[in-house]
């Protein structure tokens, strides 16, 4: 049972939310203690839009113990448009081809059952396709 | 300059060894190891692992491994930083020889992966990456390449058959390593038709993680027995250099930046320039990692390394021949010993003990062990003791 | 001599820290103990960690402390000797900077328990024994350390009650250290009635597992910056010794022979008698360790270091004090970061910081840690520079 | 699953095989690669007769994972008298007191369920009081 560890990352997981560097500006995701760009600390918190393009992606067929019900899944890394990568699944694609460059935005899913049967859900950011509309 | 020699070598064949346990396949290295370095007996053993813990249930390698083998009282303790672990363990020995506070040190790579089903070994490598931002989201070590692999496709405008000549190469030159885990050559057309497991990568693009155990014994040279029986290689360079652990968090994840900078220091240490050396045991446990390391050594531009696996020049003639023993694709990959067993080969190319595959009057090698996507570089230059 | 000293030292408080990860407890002791040296920027990084593995399904721990703490690409891995972890990934350290290759090296102990409940994690502590012969059979490290109470207690012909002493020591002690898990004195009278757990162990002869980070930054003294601030410590011995995994492999169980050796060869090195210590920070994970670490040392015979106890001489105004800011039973036990939080507390007792339990004058410390029951035992001299 | 480390145990597990050294003819169990006492390789299997004493005992309330169905159980270090110490469960105790130096002998017993419902039992040495009679 890790729900300490799950419910410590609740919000990154289901809101997206980083950090912004009160020294140098950078927007960092995930969170770290010291900023990587100015070596301050780091400690406002900053939510992400959430939108972003496909950085790069793979299908993969074999799953790793947790994600067997999900394969086959796609991986990519998504870059956000406040700058950071973050590493996530695709969702929603209902067949649509990917590509890298595609505008996607970050949606709550199951991304994993815990431990089997006895174990806890655990929800978290995917990224699926940008809807028709404006942004 | 350090008067860090290697006095001797071992390795056990890699492959699936579901009749040895961990202990037993660790006594085998050592007695070996001790042996070929005319029986010396090391004062400290350092382990490199990574699975034990995971699969095996077993921390405290040091303890285990060290009564069991016959080193009763040593000092022992395990180093791990994923697949650069036998290198780190190597570094550890050249520090503590370098001291001149221990005289004789074993490094000693043992990783046992079959004590658990494939699928299951595998998922624990997973503990490599993130485990908050990268296994929990289901990405994998192998996904990792991938997704290194499909960005560079992108990046450089490539096709995905320009890196069949890795695992050619490395096929080619397991086909004459006694200790391989996979001794055939494989043909451009295998490859190119092979099943994709995770696009753009096919199954020959990751090496096959297996069984085995390798080690080393560091020792300065006036303490060498006079009758050892072989020559001896100095480590003229070490470094160990870390990046971020997820590759998220890297501006360029193509960079590889840590085995750049690995590779300049270790090169800085010994006064050599990265094309001095006449081999390049590189980490291939990725197809796309051997194209990322030979881009951040500087042998070629970013995009271009697939072009000197094209032309021939990564083989064992060429200017910079890697996986020389068949790398950890032909090989086979023991995650944690994987580093030792590089050092190895490489020291037995520069005593001219690598038969079929010897490249001739080989003196300098540059070594490499990556943990994960370069998130730790290990590098050693070894040198042929005239 | 080795000029190798004790710049800085850090500890985050021991306990169930549910909000912190183990990246983020890390980064405190790195920030903390960096500061406390004068803002030094160590090239290397050694992570004493024996769980996280299995309990945090995280590896390569050099590469992710390093790059969220502030410490991007610097050398790191991480050094496992079980409960010894600690005081091993300090013995790296030293001889990293007794080499002369590297200037200044961070040890930092981290373990992050809490992760899985507590029986899960307790479960995997079983790693640290022997798996196919110890755990197998469903012994636990705390069944070790009743098996060596019970046949104590046979031997000598004594009573349970006469190893009140240890705990009681160490919680008095603990009340005063703000970084301690349990800060209450405990009576008498409490242990006496307690539970017994694993008979003829009760609940107070078991130190309780918990999360922490503690580090210290070692360099050479020309090397400290000249406004550090505080006094600095040279260590001046240091040794690990090994004996069989399984202490059903040992002749006899009860002499902790590792522990033995190990206090000899460092002592020797320090050209000092174990004596001549001011205090002994010895490895009280369960209260017959602390005596048998007494008697190995040579601080009383077989059968009567529980008299010491009884009789003050381990207080801190005793012969021989011990767990002077409570030890594992007072401080809590954060298992692979015990090692540093021993040698931190030794750190402040030599520069005169531990607050209201300061030794008078202490000018020298013995610091032993211990992977399972003396399995590995790591041994270091630690002395006031003056 | 952890077949392949099961399987190679089932000598020791089923039978106490261990070996005896050919150099110095000491006694070992559990085998080792290496002979403590001679520093030679030990390679010749020696079956240890079963029969020794309680060296010490624990008896543990608190169950590792995959022993939760034996709780309460009782480990103990045995001495065979072949020499070796062994650890390992006494069993078929119905009550009685255990005591430093009672006399035991080997028999084979389910010692643990690997990894819960989808695992394997495991079976092997536990040690019971003598039975009466000759030896
Ligand atoms: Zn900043
Ligand atoms: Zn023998």
């Amino acid at each position: 049972m890790e729900v300490p560890r799950h419910w410590r990352l609740r919000q990154q997981r289901y809101a997206l939310v980083g950090e912004v560097c009160p020294h140098c500006d950078a927007k960092l995701f995930p969170p770290r203690d010291v900023c990587p760009h100015c070596g301050q600390e780091a400690r406002t918190r900053f939510t992400f839009s959430g939108r972003g393009e496909v950085y790069s992606y793979t299908h993969m067929s074999d799953a790793p113990a947790g994600f067997e019900q999900n394969a086959p899944y796609t991986v990519a890394l998504v870059k956000l448009e406040e700058g950071p990568l973050v590493t996530a699944q695709l969702t929603d694609l209902d067949g649509k081809p990917v590509e890298i460059g595609m505008p996607v935005e970050m949606v709550t899913r199951r991304i994993r059952s815990d431990d089997g049967e006895k174990g806890i859900l655990v929800y978290g950011y995917k990224f699926r396709p940008v809807l028709a509309g404006p942004r | 300059m350090s008067d860090v020699v290697i006095a001797g070598v071992s390795q056990t064949p890699v492959g699936e060894h579901w009749d040895w346990s961990l202990r037993n396949l660790a006594a085998q290295a050592v007695q070996a190891g001790r042996r070929d370095a005319g029986g010396l007996m090391p004062q400290v053993v350092y382990i490199a692992n990574v699975l034990a813990s995971t699969v095996s249930h077993q921390a405290n390698l040091g303890s285990l491994v060290a009564s069991n083998a016959g080193l009763a009282g040593v000092e022992g303790v395990t180093v791990e930083a994923a697949g650069a672990s036998g290198g780190a363990a190597a570094r550890m020995a050249f520090l503590a020889v370098s001291s001149g506070i221990v005289d004789v040190a074993m490094v000693l790579g043992v990783e046992k992966f079959t004590d658990q089903a494939y699928a299951e070994a595998e998922t624990a490598l997973a503990q490599t990456m993130d485990a908050d931002y990268e296994s929990m989201q289901g990405a994998t070590p192998t996904s990792q390449a991938a997704l290194l692999m499909q960005r560079y496709l992108h990046d450089y405008n490539v096709q995905h058959d320009c890196f069949a000549g890795f695992p050619l190469n490395a096929h080619a030159n397991a086909a004459h390593n006694p200790n391989a885990f996979f001794r055939k050559p494989i043909s451009r057309q295998v490859y190119e038709q092979a099943e994709t497991v995770n696009e753009p990568f096919n199954i020959f693009d990751a090496a096959p993680y297996a069984d085995g155990a390798a080690a080393l014994i560091l020792t300065r040279s006036d303490i060498v027995p006079k009758d050892v029986g072989h020559g001896l290689v100095r480590i003229t360079g070490s470094s160990i250099v870390t990046d971020t652990l997820a590759l998220h968090d890297r501006t360029d994840p193509l960079a590889f930046q840590a085995a750049g900078f690995s590779i300049e220091r270790a090169c800085s240490q010994a006064g050599i320039l990265p094309q001095d050396a006449d081999l390049f045991e590189l980490d291939d446990a990725f197809s796309i990692y051997a194209a990322l390391s030979l881009e951040a050594a500087g042998f070629a531009r970013g995009g271009e390394a697939w072009r000197l696996a094209e032309q021939g020049q990564i083989a064992l003639g060429g200017s910079v021949p890697i996986s020389t023993m068949g790398g950890s694709k032909g090989r086979g990959n023991p995650v944690g010993a994987t580093g030792v067993y590089q050092l190895v080969e490489a020291a037995l190319q520069l005593r001219g003990e690598a038969g079929k595959n010897q490249i001739p009057g080989a003196r300098r090698a540059l070594v490499q062990s990556l943990g994960g996507p370069a998130s730790t570089a290990v590098t050693h230059v070894l040198e042929k003791l005239i």
